[in-house]
């Protein structure tokens, strides 16, 4: 800003005693021709501001703004966080209870308009935390009362100082050092302003990466949440100090039965138990639509990875690696055999490779998978449609 | 400073860990050196913080799966597997709960014919009798551990030289339900010349089982059927709490308790000195001294036409005892007198009113006898001899602690005994004084066979490989007879020859086998019942003392005779009628408490005259007790066997003579002098008045039998501001009977097992800071002296409007759409104003970590629900996680959830089944049918906050005892009768609050 | 001193401040390990056996369909395949390659002890979380776990945090809702804990 | 200008300059001060060393302070557990401390807003040390919700912040929630409205300076303050403007505080009068507390000339109104439970009067509604040790309103069953006697460190009769 000289040299300083002769001075300056900067005083004067001739202040005007905002935050987010984004009910009230959310919605009212326009205030006085401070005045804070202006045109300040001290002025000069002319302090300004927020960058980018990578903190929450994370009742799969084995799991002492178990089977392995399985089991399930679909459920997931979702032995394990060929259920040899005996085979294993399944799939599941691979069997034996079907 | 690195390392979680795993969370590593460099550069301030916050070791938790898989056998999933409870000789059956092969929780058996799906308290506990850390880890001998083989060598030396030499041996036990045990005991005692079992019980019915020796010519103790009794008079029985069979009698009573059952109300006379759990469910009471009780008994028995001497009685009892004969007379075929006294003439005199009064056959079934007490007095008082003249060589104990619970004279004896072996699974009184301990298996994990009723037999089955290094009592006896085997097999061996030929269902001895395992018990063929011999009664008449005070010597619904003192959950069950816990006391009547210048709590010093021991026990004052009775609870006062126990309470089985042939508490009159200074007993609830309040609703049973619908007064119901909530699929209600609620406090532990609440001590207790979700709140009615008792539970009420939800500030605990009132433990802050919040006091707050160390305990508790950490709230939940299993379970099975498929534990064995539980927006559900029921009302419901708990108002069938049953009032209008309430006794019909 | 240490320092006062203010918000929540991929006992592929081979999950973690866990196959599982094949992955037919982790699972098998896993997914005890509902309801397991057939070791992929559950569980409602069926998903808090 | 006026608005309502009553013209400030004397006087003590009394004191409190945390540390480390609480009473001196305190700080910004907007030019020489009296006790009452927490360490989930729960907000339905907010905003709002009277005093005390670190420090906060008249003059509309929003919002803390109880089912709690009988009572309170602290301060700060007998006697004229306006409300709660004809309502009351709480009921019926009788006379009003006595008393009665009204109403509710007594243990005793340690610690550092008088207020008054 371009500062000239005379500029400088127009500007004037009294001092005073009492806020009266204060007034009277700044309505003679006014009155004298003179422009009034402002007045520096340890209380605000009364009648200073029709004296000076400033307008009210639009403050009030940013106070309401700020309460509107805040009674539309408060009543707009408690209405969607209880009734829309998570809807969670309390003590038989609807989730919208217009009384209940009067207090925080009167209380966020007031803070926002309180701290609006307290921030308000300061933005528009300039005042903010500095280390030089413009424009003081001595003894402004203590019992001086202090006007500063402009000279009119034409007017030397000595004339001005004789009127001053007549008005009861115990000092006048001239000001050499305003608020343009200065050395103010590089944290005073803007600039300063934005450098200290750049030195904290790194700290908040620290705290961000933080949030971002979701680093592993989880053990600190472990102990600082109080408990409960951490199971104290014995939980499957985990480690024991006391059991058998060193594991909570634990099976059952042989020859117990629960409730729901049925009788383990009168059968051991081998192929002549096989035979006799097959003569003395019949399939207790009924070709039904339920059972069928059960049974392809678990011929899917279990028997397919090597006898093929067909039961053409194109079974995935078997696609990818070619070991070896297992029995082709859809071969008359299975066709044949009675339910009990496939139902044998299934639980206690095959005679070549084939592991027992009773361990894995339960009694009904094994019985199932057979009505499934009955249905493969006869769409095996089916010749396929000219057509062609899928 | 000490940090710990997990929840799991601070409470002493035993975990396999390192401290860092070699190749973790590589992007972690990246972050952390990205952090140290950004931190380097500038100060090492925030570096400290950051890197005190950030860095902390890992743990690296172990899975570890089952080696092999087994068909049915999947983690996580419960299974239920059918066994016979251990806890005491009564044999209920139950369901144990079994998740990843051991079991963790306990339920009633309902296909089980003696428990019929109740359990009590004391069943409730057993799984954590199981996951006991004061059990023996195994065998020893002189003190040392050895391993079994040693204890068998240095036995079977022993052993062989009283063979030789043709010593007396004998085995002490408990009552044994098992034939296959006691059939491998006496195997074993077959092997020496002169071996002998005794069974004694701690709570002797000994004289029962001789009275019908003498009238029938057998030893037996008929099976009660309360069922089919309309008029029970119980003289000094406590048959709901601690006599003989208490589940199954309360499953039987409360049939008939309530006015709308299949058969009409029956009626109740309880004639005793103390108050007991019977007495308190009693529609009339006859308070009397002990020393009264038979010449009431006689007095009862000449009025119906016995002819016998007959003691001095004072008028007002004569004129009861005349009336309740009255009464009898007109329910003959139908009554039922029950006597509790270990006393032959008492006993017999009782037999012979029954047999008059044509009770055999239907109420009184002796062709199908109890086999749940086959103590025998006698023949522990000949052992005593027989030890102190030093004949015996060797004593085995097995479910016995006679060094507790029986006379001085015991100790004294056993110190003559060379071999003293015990069983016991605790290093209990009787074992500390042993030579040898072959600690038996905890009964859950045995095969043991049952026959608590003739014609009943049932299978215990192991629920899990024994924890420790204990044998099973059957195999240790056949190891020391020479032929071992397993018990499984010994039981099945014996049921194919001995049991399988009784029933006549099944063809094939292995599908019974499997059937029986399967549902727990099953019935075979009865037997006849002995034929009345007429005859003299036996004794003489003991002149009643009209003068000073007497012993009462009782037992504890939860501590019963001790034997599970050493399990907190027992010891910090309120005693249904005092509300006391971690103690006993002596019970003073208000009136003896003002005349000996006695307040709750002062210390008062017993003796009976002549007798050595002086008790120094705080005074409990108890409405309804005789004024010149003493009631002492026996069962305290443990000094080993387990750490709870110790020192809790006074030891009073030192008070207890054979003075008249069976075990009895001294007839001697106390001396009775002040203590010095008093204390604080940590009893559950202070205040036993209702003030006025309308809190619990009461009627008799004939003016609601003239006009249901009076039963529900007039209920304003204001409007809601807000109106009805929607509810999803279902809502459940609960609705509780106190006309059939016994108080037994059953629910009380089961629910405390289901939902891991803790044990907090006696200390807290007398904080008031228990921490039981399910509390049963027993009110007096009436006066101090003739009190009507009232039994509520009362837990969380599930509010529709709950005042508990509005307050919570961070939505801990809100609103189920299924109704259901939610607690979040893990989001509460506990600020605890639920809590206070709550008309009903139902909320519970954790004050502290409560201690989880052992991991041996922690395998007790249920993995579904949240252990809660210290500053916590807590309440009951319905079970939810039970409620959520059912609907799993419905939903994977493709269908609607069945009525009575999800049940809150404390419902499910309930034994005098006074819960229902239920979906209400199922109109076919019970619970709709019982909800509208005239009788119900809500607790506090005029506080708008709609509970889904409500209560049915509780019927008395009270009045005088000539129009004992209003049911038949239309039908034989009753002669003129003496009316019992001659003086003090209140009418009780139609209390209402104010 | 200097006026710019001062500030410089204050800043990064400040900086750590809110550094740990941020830490003690819930950054990350119990049971969050994603990223977590310890080493195993032996180097079990996923991506072999669930990708190349096309196992379906189900097959060797039974128990995903009935309990609450999905559970770790028990060896005797891994036997059924393993009895037979010994070889290293890619032998030819006919040759003979015998991998040395096939042969440690059998040894280890035999002797009766079995692995000790390292755990890798845990919630914490306050939380329920049924398997067998999910897997009932068609909940692909990538959807919790992540690509686990491509993965040579496991790792966990999600945070787990009760936000992806609720999301998920208010999407599907939604769908229900809009078909005009019931919501399936439950939404009340006692579902999951208590 | 009457009589009876008087009683309530005292002598400030005669303007000064006029002659009052009595015909005497009443400054507001004795001495017959200059502005410089006021400035060496009322900054002087923030520029000496503190006297030894001074150091004695701040000992003292700080010990007391020590015991707190010694209690805190036990409570946190080791559960509520180390309370006397129960079952049956989940609140005891946690929320008696916490009422009490909210309470007291109530007269600081009442001063300073209420008696703002009426122009009760008295205010000036108490709003300071008032407003920092209250923000003292609002960070004492603001303790207690956090400690009485069962896991303290989760408390900022009272807060509604996202987060990967769902995210799952807070219970905008729970009065305590409405707590949260209600002492937040009242504390950053006192706060504030403090830091914002201070401004121009804290110029003064930066042109006063004489060490570099001490201007620097000053220079921050007082924000580059020079007294222009345009900064004056938005300041003073911004004050007004604070004032306004404060009144309202010291009302809505008491209330909404009082809505703890008023809102829930428990009988003695649950009751419509709470808010305006609460305020009275907080009103009450904070004003024999503030004539405390005067007193005490007035005498050892040699402060007599600014805080006058005038003063105390308008003070003592609120607390006499006061006092009646929470007798009243004592005598309407029990008209209220037995014309309710409610057996639970009824029951809570006659136990306060005659159950194991009586002590406790008579204790806070005597301090309260009995001891502040004394002031309908004059010389009690104008005796300072009198009033010291009084208002010792009034704080007493009042903790003990709070206590009763929460244990006596918790400890006997609706199910005899549940009826339990409540004691309490040294661990929360310790935790009250920090709380007042706290409280006299920050009070006796702010007596140092910071103008106690707000000067520039002062001043204004000093000379205006002319206006």
């Amino acid at each position: 800003m371009p500062i000239t000289e005379s500029l400088c040299n127009s500007r004037f300083r009294a001092s005073f005693a009492e806020p009266d002769q204060l007034l009277n001075a700044v309505k003679h300056l006014r009155a004298a021709g003179h422009r009034v900067l402002d007045t520096y005083t340890p209380f605000p004067v009364h009648g200073m501001d029709e004296a000076m001739g400033l307008k009210p202040s639009r403050l009030p005007r940013a106070c309401l703004a700020f309460a509107v905002l805040g009674l539309a935050i408060a009543v707009g987010f408690q209405v969607w966080s209880s009734a829309i984004d998570y809807p969670l009910r309390t003590g038989g009230k609807p989730l919208v209870a217009i009384p209940a959310f009067i207090p925080v919605a009167f209380e966020l009212t007031v803070l926002l308009a309180g701290l609006g326009v307290v921030a308000s205030f300061f933005v528009v006085s300039h005042l903010r935390p500095r280390f030089h401070i413009p424009d003081l005045h001595p003894g402004s804070s203590d019992d001086r009362f202090i006007v500063a202006a402009e000279l009119g045109p034409d007017v030397p300040f000595p004339t001005v100082a004789k009127e001053m001290s007549s008005l009861g002025a115990t000092e006048s000069c001239l000001l050499v050092d305003d608020r343009f002319h200065r050395e103010s302090s590089f944290w005073d300004r803007p600039a300063g302003v934005g450098t200290l927020l750049v030195a904290c960058l790194p700290s908040f980018l620290l705290v961000g990466s933080v949030l971002l990578l979701n680093r592993d903190f989880q053990q600190r929450n472990l102990s600082w949440d109080g408990g409960m994370g951490a199971p104290i009742a014995a939980q499957a799969y985990d480690s024991s100090g006391v059991l058998k084995g060193g594991k909570v799991l634990q099976p059952p002492p042989p020859g117990t039965l629960s409730r729901s178990a049925s009788p383990a089977l009168a059968f051991l392995a081998g192929k002549a138990e096989a035979e006799r399985a097959g003569r003395e089991l019949p399939n207790p399930f009924q070709p039904t639509q339920a059972h069928f679909n059960r049974g392809k459920v678990v011929y899917e997931r279990v028997c397919a990875t090597c006898h093929g979702r067909e039961g053409d032995n194109n079974g995935s394990v078997i696609v990818a690696r070619g070991a070896f060929a297992p029995t082709l259920l859809v071969s008359p040899v299975v066709r044949d055999m009675p339910d009990g005996r496939i139902f044998h085979i299934a639980t206690f294993g095959g005679p070549t490779k084939m592991q027992g399944y009773g361990d894995l799939l339960s009694r009904e599941d094994r019985w199932k998978v057979i009505l499934y691979v009955r249905e493969l069997q006869k769409a095996a034996a089916r010749p396929i449609p000219a057509g062609g079907q899928p | 400073m000490k940090t710990w690195k997990s929840l799991g390392e601070r409470r002493g979680l035993v975990r396999i860990r390192k401290p860092e795993f070699d190749e973790e969370l590589p992007v972690g590593e990246s972050v952390r050196q990205i952090s140290r460099r950004d931190f380097f550069r500038f100060s090492g301030i925030g570096f400290a913080a950051g890197l005190a916050l950030g860095c902390k070791s890992k743990v690296v938790e172990k899975a570890m799966p089952y080696l092999n898989a087994q068909e049915g056998l999947t983690p996580g999933v419960a299974q239920w597997y059918a066994t016979v409870c251990g806890g005491c000789s009564a044999g209920c059956g139950v369901l144990a709960k079994s998740r990843d092969g051991r079991p963790i929780k306990l339920e009633g058996n309902p296909d089980h014919p003696v428990s019929r799906g109740g359990l009590c308290a004391i069943g409730q506990a057993q799984t954590r009798g199981l996951y006991d850390e004061s059990r023996l880890r195994g065998p020893r001998v002189d003190g040392k551990d050895v391993a079994w083989p040693e204890l068998d060598g240095d036995l079977a030396q022993r052993f062989a030289e009283l063979r030789a030499s043709g010593a007396a041996v004998r085995v002490l036990s408990g009552t044994l339900t098992s034939p296959t045990l006691k059939a491998s005991i006496q195997a074993f005692l077959g092997t020496f010349k002169d071996g002998r079992l005794v069974q004694a019980d701690a709570f002797s019915c000994a004289a029962l089982a001789g009275a019908y020796e003498r009238t029938h010519g057998q030893k037996l103790i008929p099976r009660y059927r309360l069922e089919e009794a309309d008029l029970i008079i119980g003289i000094e029985a406590d048959f709901l709490g601690t006599w003989i069979d208490p589940v199954g009698f309360t499953r039987a009573y409360a049939s008939r308790r309530g006015p709308d059952r299949a058969r009409p109300m029956s009626k109740h006379i309880q004639v005793e000195s103390g108050m007991s759990l019977t007495g308190s469910n009693a529609d009339e009471r006859v308070r009397l001294a002990p020393s009264e009780v038979l010449p009431f008994l006689e007095t009862l028995a000449q009025r119906l036409g016995l002819a016998l001497d007959v003691g001095a009685l004072s008028s007002p009892l004569m004129a009861k005892a005349e009336a309740i004969a009255h009464a009898l007379e007109q329910h003959r075929g139908h009554g039922l007198v029950l006597c509790g006294l270990n006393d032959l003439r008492a006993q017999e005199l009782c037999a012979r009113i029954n047999h008059v009064l044509g009770h055999k056959g239907s109420t009184v079934d002796l062709a199908n006898p109890s086999l749940q007490k086959q103590g025998d007095d006698g023949a522990l008082e000949a052992l005593v001899r027989e030890m102190s003249q030093g004949k015996v060589a060797a004593l085995v104990l097995l479910g016995s602690n006679p060094l507790y619970d029986q006379p001085v004279a015991f100790a004294a004896a056993f110190g003559k005994v060379p071999i003293r072996i015990s069983m016991a699974l605790t290093a209990d009184e009787s074992a500390a004084q042993c030579t040898h301990l072959a600690p038996d298996h905890h009964w859950l994990e045995t095969w043991r066979d049952s026959e608590p009723l003739t014609g009943t037999v049932a299978l215990g089955q192991p629920l899990l490989n024994s924890l420790f290094n204990t044998r099973d009592a059957v195999e240790t006896f056949g190891a020391w007879s020479g032929r071992p085997a397993s018990a499984l097999q010994a039981i099945q061996n014996r049921w194919k020859a001995d049991v399988f030929p009784r029933q006549k269902n099944m063809g094939d001895a292995d599908s019974f086998w499997n059937a029986t395992l399967q549902k727990g018990a099953a019935e075979v063929g009865a037997g006849t019942a002995p034929r009345y011999q007429e005859g003299r009664v036996e004794g003489t008449t003991r002149a009643a003392r009209t003068a000073g005070y007497e012993l009462l010597l009782y037992g504890k619904v939860g501590i019963g005779d001790g034997r599970h003192a050493h399990l907190p959950f027992l010891q910090e069950l309120p005693d249904p009628i005092t509300k006391a816990t971690w103690d006993n006391y002596v019970q003073v009547s208000p009136a003896a408490a003002a005349r000996l210048g006695l307040e709750q709590g002062d210390l008062l010093r017993v003796r009976p005259e002549g007798h050595p021991l002086e008790l120094e026990l705080p005074v409990v004052v108890q409405p309804g007790l005789d004024d010149r009775t003493l009631a002492v609870a026996l069962g305290y006062g443990r000094t080993a066997g387990g750490k709870a126990g110790l020192g809790v309470g006074k030891n009073a089985y030192p008070w207890r003579t054979f003075s008249t042939g069976f075990l009895a508490a001294d007839p001697a009159p106390l001396q009775v002098r002040k203590g010095s200074g008093r204390i604080q007993l940590a009893c559950t609830q202070d205040h036993h008045s209702l003030e006025g309040r309308e809190l619990v609703r009461e009627m008799a049973l004939a003016p609601y039998l003239r006009d249901p619908a009076s039963a529900r007064p007039h209920e304003p119901t204001g409007p809601s501001v807000y109106g009805e909530h929607p509810h999803g699929q279902h809502r459940w209600a609960m609705v509780i009977d106190l006309s059939a609620c016994t108080g037994c406090s059953g629910c009380v532990v089961g629910c405390q097992m289901e939902n891991n609440i803790p044990v907090v001590g006696r200390d807290e207790v007398a904080r008031k800071r228990e921490m039981h979700w399910l509390r049963i709140d027993r009110y007096y009615t009436g006066s101090e002296a003739e009190p009507g008792v009232v039994h509520q539970p009362m837990m969380c009420q599930q509010c529709d409007q709950a005042p508990c939800e509005n307050v919570c500030p961070v939505l801990a605990t809100v609103h189920s759409e299924e109704g259901l009132n939610q607690q979040v433990y893990n989001r509460c802050v506990g600020t605890r104003y639920c809590a206070n919040n709550c008309p009903y006091k139902v909320r519970r707050f954790n004050w502290w970590e409560y201690p989880h160390q052992s991991e041996l305990e922690r395998l007790g508790l249920n993995p579904d629900v949240t252990v809660r950490s210290r500053g916590v709230m807590e309440k009951c939940s319905f079970c939810v996680q039970r409620l959520m299993v059912a609907k799993s379970t419905a939903k994977s099975e493709g269908r609607d959830l069945k009525d009575g498929e999800a049940l809150p534990a404390c419902m499910q064995s309930c034994p005098a089944q006074a819960i229902v539980f239920g979906d209400v927006q199922d109109p076919e559900s019970r619970i709709s049918q019982v909800m509208r029921d005239p009788k119900r009302f809500l607790v506090l419901g005029e506080l708008g906050i709609g509970p889904a708990v409500s209560y049915l108002t509780k019927i008395r069938n009270g009045g005088s005892i000539s129009e004992a049953s209003p049911h038949e009032a239309s039908r034989a209008r009753p002669t003129g009768g003496l009316a019992i309430d001659g003086g003090a006794t209140e009418a009780q019909g139609g209390h209402h609050g104010a | 001193m200097n006026l710019r240490t001062v500030a410089i320092t204050g800043a990064v006062a400040l900086g750590a401040s809110l550094m740990i203010f941020a830490l003690s918000l819930d950054t990350r929540l119990l049971g969050d390990q994603s990223g977590y991929k310890p080493a195993q006992p032996i180097p079990y592929s996923h991506a072999l056996h669930a990708g190349e081979l096309k196992i379906d999950c189900l097959f060797c973690h039974t128990a995903a369909e009935t309990s609450r866990h999905a559970g770790i196959p028990p060896l005797s599982t891994c036997m059924k395949c393993h009895e037979t094949v010994t070889n290293k992955a890619g032998t030819p037919l006919g040759k003979s390659d015998p991998s040395p982790e096939i042969q440690k699972l059998r040894e280890t098998y035999t002797s009766g002890r079995g692995f000790e896993w390292v755990r890798i997914h845990r919630l914490p005890a306050y939380v329920e979380f049924p398997h067998s509902r999910h897997i009932q309801a068609g909940v692909a397991c990538q959807s919790c776990h992540g690509e686990v057939q491509g993965m040579e070791r496991v790792e966990q992929a999600k945070a787990l945090t009760m936000g992806e559950c609720l999301t998920c569980h208010r999407e599907e409602n939604q769908k229900q809702q809009l078909a005009g069926r019931l919501p399936q998903a439950p939404a009340d808090c006692s579902a999951c804990h208590h | 200008m009457a009589h009876e006026a008087d009683v309530l608005t005292g002598p400030a309502d005669v303007p000064i300059g006029k002659a009052d009553h009595y015909g005497h013209n009443l400054p507001l400030i004795d001495g017959n001060k200059s502005y410089h004397q006021v400035t060496e006087e009322v900054f002087g003590p923030t520029e000496r060393r503190p006297p030894v009394a001074w150091w004695i004191a701040i000992s003292i409190t700080l010990s007391m302070l020590m015991v707190g945390v010694w209690g805190g540390y036990q409570t946190v480390t080791r559960g509520i557990g180390t309370w006397g609480l129960n079952r049956t009473v989940g609140w005891a001196f946690d929320i008696t401390n916490f009422v009490f305190w909210v309470g007291i700080g109530h007269a600081g910004t009442l001063i300073s807003a209420i008696l703002f907007l009426f122009r009760q030019r008295w205010r000036t020489s108490i709003n300071r040390a008032a407003e920092a009296m209250t923000i003292f006790a609002v960070m004492c009452a603001g303790t207690f919700p956090i400690i009485h927490m069962g896991r303290p360490w989760l408390a900022f989930w009272a807060t509604p912040y996202p987060n990967s729960r769902g995210p799952l907000w807070v219970n905008f339905k729970s009065p305590l929630l409405w707590d949260v907010f209600a002492i937040s905003t009242y504390f950053i709002i006192s706060l504030t409205f403090w830091y914002i009277g201070l401004l121009p005093d804290l110029a003064t005390q930066r042109d006063r300076a004489t060490t570099k670190w001490k201007r620097t420090l000053l220079s921050l906060f007082s924000l580059g303050w020079n007294g222009s008249n345009r900064t004056w003059s938005r300041y003073e509309t911004v004050y007004m403007l604070l004032a306004g929003l404060s009144t309202p919002l010291v009302v809505s803390v008491h209330t909404i505080v009082s809505m703890d109880f008023a809102t829930s089912v428990i009988p003695g709690w649950h009751a419509t009068i709470f808010p305006p009988y609460f305020v009275a009572g907080a009103v009450f309170s904070g004003f024999a507390m503030v004539l405390t602290l005067m007193i005490i301060a007035r005498k050892v700060m040699n402060l007599e000339e600014y805080i006058t007998t005038r003063h105390l006697e308008a003070m003592t004229k609120v607390v006499l109104a006061t006092g009646m306006i929470v007798g009243t409300a004592y005598a309407t709660e029990f008209f209220t439970a037995w014309y309710s004809g409610n057996p639970y309502e009824r029951y809570v009351f006659l136990n306060r009067a005659l159950g194991p709480y009586a002590w406790a009921y008579w204790m806070m019926v005597g301090c309260n509604v009995l001891s502040p009788q004394f002031f309908w006379f004059k010389k009690v009003r104008t005796t300072p040790w009198m009033i010291l006595i009084l208002s010792i008393f009034v704080n007493i009665g009042m903790w003990f309103e709070r206590f009763v009204i929460i244990v006596t109403s918790l400890h006997r509710d609706y199910l005899p069953s549940s009826w339990a007594m409540y004691r309490p243990t040294f661990v929360e005793v310790a935790i009250f006697i920090g709380s007042f340690g706290l409280f006299f610690t920050l009070f006796l550092l702010f007596t140092r460190v910071l103008p106690m008088i707000a000067a520039s207020e002062v001043k204004g008054v000093l000379k205006n009769a002319d206006h």
